[in-house]
């Protein structure tokens, strides 16, 4: 990556054509309670390792991605659309 | 021994052979007052003015590499104290004033050089920011300048003030902000704390955090078990990794930022100067290479190195801004790891967990904070009580919504 | 104002075509251009081959959407039409003046636009009729490639005559 | 010519002289010629002067890594500092100049250094220079910043255009040697997509400066057939004069290409420099090695050089480099340049081979000295003669020329640039790459294969491995037999060296020499980075490419480790340095972000708008007319008529949004604080947008324009960052919504008409009823104009607080919809009015743009509370909106502030003190987010954020603008200066 993002719908691309958002995390129930909405807005996981995150083909096809990367060696291991992946269904 | 002009005449004419290690490389003792995570500048620094200041001297820094291998030495050298908020402002101002007597105090020369810091705007709603920022630093007795047009071009003549995207128009001066020799902060605290009794551990990385009955009593290292009454943590892009040791999860992401050197010119830019138009900071070494730097690559990241299109984003901000840098060459780029926070500004602050200390979310502002982060983080650790211009680090701040959100941007930490 | 004349102002009516053996720029007519946005999962192909069978032609966007372009302005019963033709499970947004469309046609095209965008526009990796969206330089673009030496790219209208006077600097070495 | 140009031999065309300049001298060589050959054929063997102590330097090398010949090329704007001379291609009329000499090359002051150097120690300014602390800025740094730097900037703009580029390929192949050739042949043949290159002009690496022979042709000639063959094949892409200076994730390269660095006067047409990124599915390194110097007395006068530069400057460019030669090697390459030199008839007086036991038969004439060691040089600007040194006795002997090879390192840059460290082996005496590789692989010397025969059939192998696990089928090329190559397979290295006198340098260019690591690591900076950083060695332009492994090396010696555990500093990127002209391409100047033009642009430039960039926008900031002489009379004059008559301004720089959709009402229901589930078909509502933290994000309209179809307007700041929010709720957060959305932006010329007079004016165009009865208040709705011609969009909105619409048409017609309203307003009084304009009848109303919307706010700050609905379930920002210090009692709230004297002016950006209070951060009340002078209220009028704001009005307070000692006292007061009722709105 860094370089390279590969697009589920357009293939690999330059990763300038992309807005990172940050963890791909699961957005709490309206009710779930301040401290699990403390946890969503601002805390963070912040692995050394594989992690998924939200990316934006901005430049390309405007889809949401989720991205399987690696923080440490920059490596993709998956890249799928954000719409078919919402957390709650992701192992 | 002390460093001075006569010492080094009478070293040099001995052939040098009397200068000793800057600091020592002791084997860790058992058990220290407080044990510091992180031989960067904020630990280092950290650990000087505990002895210092606090007279705590049975303190060890513990480092995984070599002192001052993370982004107190990958950094663009700037200092200044330009900022807006009350909760920010006076930190940083105390930050200045120590830099300002640094050298003198730890007896080593850092080549602190208030050259004067010139942020550009290009429109009015620019200048009205500055205005707002200006009046902020100076309603604390902080110097800052509105400069016109003119006033930037008799100082910086090079900038593209005729062919612009985006014309320069102004721009906010504080003349007592600088540089600083970078590696050399870290040496001088080095070798200021170990003169004190402070134990610099270098190789010695910490795996573990014990606790017993909920109090953290030491680390396991590499080089083993290291007990502690207080253990603080100052490990800036490592902070998270750290703190999960003790089971925390923190408001921040680590990412990379990059910053670059060119190739060696004769004196050419004597200030810091940075863009209003792109994100480009530039000043000039004395050894005559420009260090500068831009935006974050965006992504978190524990890999010290960044991607190629920052690269180019920040040389085109940069021959937007001087044109004539179109045939100087870029020497070198290297990466650091920044703890992005969530409002853009750090933590000083006690944990929830009884003697565990935190210092992180420094952004990519953390060098120019080094001497004041130091020196309030001690006084945390000393005292129990935050220091008065680090009353608003506080741990719990997005809990209760007293976020320190200088660009207003919110919970997205590749934005500050 | 019934007697008032409208005039179509076209983006790029101030520049020059350029035609070079290696390479040619040319703006194409401001026709029609309707974004169409389909329902989830919804089954479009015949609704879509349907449009390419007139006057049209459909280029890929993005799942479920698609561009439905040609060089003739439509008129308002047309359009009306046309929309309804995709219901019940898209929509069209029109986005005639939205979007400006750029031929690029000659020997050099696949050089000249290396210079801009990181997709690889190589005739094995992007057959005729392929589009993708891309940054040409600091724009995003869509392309088509509608022949083996020529692409359609379209553009925001508002960014135009700046990537028209990219393609011109990009074009320039083999345009002599 | 000078004697030192050969009668014969190497790549240079003896038909085509050259006519240059070096520090004003005309000089001459040929074509084919680098500018360090030329220099050479000319006896000019001081070139430079060093960085610390101004010692005379000469050529070291003849190819990117040389730390000596830096020279200024060019003039004007075309000034490059710091070229390596053994890189630039000789062309007529080049004019060069030595760097960092004063007042010239040949006598130089700077060269005092030298004598204070026991004082000058590795860090010696870390210890002083600190008394009197004001001292440092003043004359201590100041003298050392000008007595630093080498080559100079210059202040002039480059009149040479630049570009940058894609590739994508199957296999990279990184040097054109034998290794690379072998390479690329095998893969052109493949039919893959290949990529091929080479930093020198030539391609064929080593093979250029070999005298044997391959398949019966010469070295140079079979390059040049294996060339050939490559640039025949259309799936091959060759790149000379191109660097790869950087590995990248994902396998990209970045690579330079010096397209017209080589001629005097480049074509307009065509880039001087290129930058590509090379996407790469599979990438060889062959990139070769690099020569070690060795570290003896004076190993830096001019005339020491490296044996392979040697051999190259002999072979290839037909040059000498000395007249009387010695040879000092530690391997059997030093014998390969002593056959040559003896073949050219070039006086060899010695050879000095380190090894004792070395078992290459030496057949020539010159004399050879085993196990024994040169330990100095003698020489000042030239080299005299040298110092012998075997088993404790010395002898000196007068040459002027030294070839030296200390062995070799591989070339691993490139390899380590992505987070491996390289490998110490013992077996090489050399770092090797790391081994785990992705997508990389290397082949020939960088592998530490030897020979010209290994090298090119290794290259042949890996293209073949690389390319099957692509699919390709192809077997690996095979070549003629090699004859006359001396192989120099790896050989013990030499750190130290016995008896030396002199200064013996490690880092030439940043005069680091042997006993600064010494220093280093007595003082306890002996890791090998804080060596790096203490003692400077490989920090010069070089990057260490000569000096890194010598002083790992002697950290080494000096510590009592072996090399391994000493370890490398990190390779980062750039391989070679890169200027910021490739850098950057075409975006400089005003090409350096694209323009984004409204399409009402050359509308607004004909009744003489002046533009202002907002974002990629121009917006139109006011429109002058004759006899105005400043803007505020132009602005002042736009608002009077708004509020008396009317007035046209561009809005289609708003961000606006189609969305549809069965579920688009209860999706912006989730993305609008307030509530939309119940905007009726035919109205707009103003909405305000909060993130998920609370905070305000973004405000606009949005219409229902049809059941399943809404039309939204965003800020014109945030229009591209709410699509992208907007996109991101309906894909990632709630994918089950049916809400599809598409930027209409661009699609619509959008014009507010605004003032008592609008609906008359467009009434004029308009062919449907828009009375107050059939177009209220907050009405949206399509409306028919031009008799039928057109079809638009009409809102009864207003951001100037009078009576006023927007009209969309689309873009196309949008200048001439506006001149259409123009001309049917002129009887009414019609004005163009611009942003400037808009700005103070919205802060006359009290109305919000992101200057109060500044990312810290919530809603009731603004006085919008009432827009967080209570009874939505949920939106975005809800859960976080009641945070404690987001309803905290002395939250900044929005409240208007006026003068007390009318006269007296104040300016956005000012803070807001109480009365009387000092000025400190204690006192600071908040500040001034917007003001403009008021026509209506006849004083300069602002909004501002302040404490407990809405509870203040009436009070007075200090507006406080400390950095033009402003002082004006001045009133809170409501945020709506005009009309509070509405009853403009409404009529």
């Amino acid at each position: 990556m860094a370089s390279l993002v590969s697009c589920p719908h357009c293939g690999s691309r330059p990763k300038e054509e992309f807005t990172v958002k940050g963890a791909a995390l699961k957005r709490p129930a309206p009710d779930a309670g301040q401290e699990r909405w403390m946890d969503y807005v601002y805390l963070r996981d912040n692995p050394r390792g594989a992690y998924d995150e939200y990316w934006h083909h901005t430049s390309g096809c405007r889809r949401w991605l989720v991205v399987t990367r690696d923080t440490a060696t920059h490596e993709i291991a998956a890249s799928r659309d954000a719409a078919l992946d919402v957390p709650e269904t992701r192992a | 021994m002390r460093y001075s002009a006569l010492s080094v005449f009478l070293n040099g004419l001995r052939g040098n052979k009397g200068w000793g290690p800057a600091w020592r490389s002791p084997q860790p003792k058992p058990h220290y007052d407080v044990v510091i995570v992180g031989g960067g500048g904020h630990g280092l620094a950290t650990a000087y003015y505990l002895a210092k200041e606090f007279g705590i001297t049975n303190v060890a820094v513990v480092e995984k590499g070599y002192i001052g291998s993370g982004n107190v030495g990958r950094n663009t050298t700037i200092i200044r104290s330009n900022y807006l908020l009350q909760g920010n402002n006076p930190f940083y101002e105390l930050s200045m004033k120590l830099w300002e007597g640094l050298e003198q105090d730890f007896n080593f020369n850092a080549m602190v050089s208030q050259r004067g810091v010139v942020n550009l705007y290009h429109s009015d709603a620019q200048r009205d920011a500055y205005t707002r920022r200006g009046n902020a630093m100076r309603l604390h007795g902080v110097d800052a300048d509105l400069l016109d047009r003119e006033q930037i071009s008799a100082m910086l003549p090079f900038l593209d003030f005729d062919n612009a995207r985006f014309p320069i128009q102004g721009g906010l001066m504080q003349k007592r902000g600088g540089t600083v020799r970078h590696d050399a902060v870290a040496w001088g605290y080095a070798r200021g704390a170990d003169m004190r009794g402070v134990d610099i551990i270098q190789d010695c990385e910490v795996t573990g955090i014990r606790r017993e009955n909920g109090v953290v009593t030491g680390v396991e290292t590499t080089k083993g078990f290291i007990g502690c009454g207080k253990l603080a943590l100052a490990a800036a892009g490592n902070s998270s990794r750290v703190a999960e040791m003790a089971g925390m999860k923190l408001p921040l992401e680590s990412h990379v930022l990059q910053a670059f050197v060119s190739e060696g010119l004769k004196p050419f830019i004597d200030c810091v100067v940075t863009f209003g138009a792109g994100h480009f900071y530039c000043s000039q070494s004395d050894k005559g290479g420009l260090v500068f730097g831009g935006d974050i690559d965006g992504y978190n990241s524990y890999a010290q190195r960044g991607n190629l299109a920052t690269v180019e984003h920040v040389a085109e901000a940069g021959k937007a801004m001087i044109p004539g840098l179109s045939r100087v060459r870029v020497l070198r780029s290297w990466g650091g790891i920044m703890d992005m926070s969530m409002d853009g500004s750090p933590i000083i602050d006690r944990t929830h967990i009884d003697n565990l200390y935190l210092n992180s979310g420094w952004c990519y502002g953390g060098f120019k904070a080094t001497p004041a982060s130091g020196f309030c983080f001690a006084h945390l650790i000393a005292r129990n009580t935050p220091q008065e211009t680090a009353t608003a680090f506080r741990l719990d701040r997005f809990a209760r919504g007293f976020m320190l959100d200088e660009k207003g941007q919110g919970a997205q930490p590749n934005l500050h | 104002m019934s007697e008032y004349r409208l005039i179509h102002r076209t983006a790029l009516s101030d520049k020059q075509p350029v035609d070079a053996a290696g390479i040619s720029l040319t703006a194409l007519p401001e026709g029609h251009v309707i974004h169409v946005l389909a329902e989830q999962s919804a089954d479009m192909s015949a609704t879509l081959e349907g449009a390419a069978a007139q006057t049209h032609s459909v280029r890929y966007v993005a799942p479920g959407q698609w561009f439905i372009v040609g060089d003739e302005p439509l008129a308002d019963d047309a359009m009306a039409a046309l929309l309804t033709r995709l219901t019940p499970h898209a929509a069209g947004v029109d986005q005639s003046h939205g979007r400006v469309r750029i031929l690029a046609r000659g020997p050099m095209v696949e050089c000249v636009l290396a210079k801009g965008s990181g997709a690889d526009l190589a005739l094995s990796a992007f057959a005729v009729g392929r589009s993708t969206t891309t940054l040409i330089g600091h724009i995003a673009a869509h392309l088509t490639r509608v022949e083996d030496n020529a692409f359609e790219i379209m553009v925001l209208r508002g960014f135009a005559e700046s990537l028209w006077d990219d393609l011109m600097r990009m074009s320039a070495e083999f345009a002599e | 010519m000078t004697s030192y140009r050969l009668q014969k031999g190497g790549l240079i065309d003896r038909q085509s002289p050259l006519g240059f300049r070096f520090d004003g001298k005309a000089l001459s060589g040929f074509s084919g010629d680098s500018l360090a050959s030329a220099l050479l054929a000319n006896g000019q063997r001081l070139v430079a002067r060093s960085f610390k102590y101004h010692r005379p330097r000469g050529i070291q090398t003849a190819g990117s890594a040389e730390p000596n010949a830096l020279m200024t090329i060019g003039t004007g704007g075309r000034t490059e500092p710091n070229t390596r001379a053994t890189m630039q291609e000789l062309y007529q009329g080049l004019e060069a100049q030595s760097q960092n000499r004063w007042p010239s090359l040949n006598v130089d002051i700077g060269a005092l250094n030298s004598l204070l150097s026991p004082f000058l120690g590795a860090g010696f300014y870390y210890k002083t220079f600190m008394w009197p602390g004001a001292l440092w800025e003043k004359l201590y740094e100041p003298f050392i910043r000008k007595a630093a730097g080498l080559g100079k900037a210059s202040y002039e703009a480059d009149p040479d255009v630049y570009e940058k580029c894609w590739a994508h390929c199957d296999l990279l192949v990184i040097g054109a040697g034998p290794a690379g050739l072998g390479a690329a042949l095998t893969a052109g043949r493949s039919g893959a997509r290949v990529i091929l290159v080479d930093e020198h002009a030539l391609a064929g690496g080593s093979l250029l400066a070999e005298t044997g022979s391959i398949g019966g042709a010469t070295a140079a000639e079979f390059a040049r057939q294996a060339i050939a063959e490559l640039e025949s094949l259309p799936n091959v892409e060759l790149l000379t004069r191109t660097t790869a200076f950087g590995w990248y994730d994902g396998n990209v390269f970045g690579a330079v290409q010096r397209v017209q660095k080589h001629v005097a006067e480049p074509k307009a047409n065509v880039p001087v420099e290129r930058l590509w990124r090379i996407a790469a599915k599979r990438a060889l390194l062959a990139t070769g090695t690099e020569e070690r110097p060795l570290v003896f007395g004076g190993n830096d006068i001019p005339g020491v050089m490296m044996a392979g530069a040697a051999r190259s400057y002999l072979n290839r460019y037909g040059v000498a480099f000395g007249k009387r030669a010695a040879v000092f090697t530690t391997n059997d390459s030093g014998y390969a340049l002593a056959r040559d030199l003896e073949a050219a008839d070039v006086e060899l007086a010695v050879i000095v081979d380190s090894r004792a036991d070395t078992a290459f038969v030496w057949s020539g004439k010159a004399r050879l000295i085993k196990g024994a060691f040169v330990s100095d040089a003698k020489g000042g600007k030239s080299l005299s003669g040298i110092t012998i040194w075997k088993d404790g006795k010395t002898e000196t002997l007068a040459v002027d020329a030294l070839a030296v090879s200390g062995g070799f390192s591989p070339i691993i840059h490139l390899a380590c640039h992505r987070g491996g460290r390289p490998v110490w082996s013992d077996t090489h005496s050399a770092f090797l790459a790391p081994e785990q590789l992705n997508g990389l692989s290397l082949a020939g010397a960088v592998n530490a294969t030897s020979g010209i025969a290994a090298c090119m059939a290794e290259g042949a192998a890996r293209a073949s491995a690389l390319l099957g696990e692509l699919g390709f089928k192809v077997e690996p090329a095979t070549f003629g037999a090699v004859e006359g190559d001396i192989a120099a397979p790896s050989a013990k290295a030499v750190w130290s060296i016995p008896g030396i006198k002199g200064k013996a340098f490690v880092d030439f260019q940043n005069d680091v020499h042997r006993k600064d690591l010494g220093l280093a690591v007595q003082e306890g900076y002996g890791h090998v980075e804080l060596a790096k950083r203490y003692t400077t060695n490989g920090m010069a332009t070089d990057q260490g490419k000569l000096s890194n492994v010598n002083a790992i090396g002697l950290l080494a010696e000096a510590r009592g480790v072996s090399p391994a555990e000493v370890g490398t500093t990190t390779f980062r990127p750039f391989y070679t340095p890169v200027s910021f002209g490739a850098l950057t391409g075409a975006y400089h100047g005003d090409h350096f972000q694209p323009v984004r033009k409204s399409p009402l642009h050359d509308w607004a430039a004909k009744n003489g708008a002046k533009f202002v960039e907002t974002g990629l926008w121009y917006r139109s900031s006011w429109f002058s007319r004759d006899g105005e002489t400043s803007w505020r009379e132009s602005v002042d004059r736009e608002v009077r008529n708004v509020r008396l008559n009317a007035g046209l301004c561009d809005v289609s720089m708003l961000g606006k949004i189609e969305i549809v959709g069965a579920d688009a009402g209860e999706f912006l229901n989730r993305v609008y604080s307030n509530g939309f589930a119940k905007l009726p078909v035919g109205k707009a509502r103003y909405g305000l947008m909060l993130r998920e933290d609370g905070i305000v994000y973004d405000d606009g309209t949005t219409s229902r324009i049809e059941e399943k179809r809404y039309f939204m307007t965003t800020t014109t700041a945030y229009a591209a960052g709410v699509m992208n929010h907007l996109e991101f709720c309906s894909q990632a957060l709630w994918p089950n919504l049916d809400v599809r959305l598409s930027s209409v932006t661009d699609q619509w010329a959008q014009m507010a008409i605004a003032g008592p007079k609008s609906r008359t004016i467009l009434q004029a165009i308009v062919d449907d009823d828009i009375s107050n009865e059939a177009i209220p208040f907050l009405a949206a709705q399509e409306v028919s104009l031009f008799g039928g011609q057109l079809r638009g969009r009409l809102f009864r909105i207003s951001f100037s607080g009078e009576l006023a619409y927007e009209l969309a048409v689309p873009a196309g017609y949008g200048e001439n919809v506006a001149d259409a309203l123009m001309e049917a307003g002129k009887r009414h009084g019609i004005c163009a009015y611009g942003v400037e304009a808009l700005s103070v009848l919205r802060i006359e109303k009290g109305h919000v743009t992101h200057n109060e919307l500044n990312g810290t706010v919530v809603p009731a700050d603004l006085g919008f509370g009432k827009m967080v609905s209570a009874a939505k379930p949920d939106f975005i920002g809800k859960a976080m909106v009641n945070r404690e210090g987001l309803i905290a009692e002395d939250r900044p709230q929005l409240v208007g502030v006026v003068p007390l004297d009318p006269a007296q002016a104040f300016r956005t950006g000012s803070h807001i003190l109480a009365k009387d209070a000092a000025a400190t951060l204690e006192n600071d009340q908040g500040y001034v987010t917007s003001s403009c002078y008021s026509p209506h209220i006849g004083s300069t009028i602002g909004l501002a954020l302040v404490k407990r704001g809405s509870t203040r009005h009436g009070e007075d307070v200090m507006i406080w603008n400390g950095l033009r000692n402003e002082y004006t006292p001045g009133r809170l007061c409501s945020p709506v200066f005009f009309d509070p009722a509405n009853e403009k709105l409404y009529v």
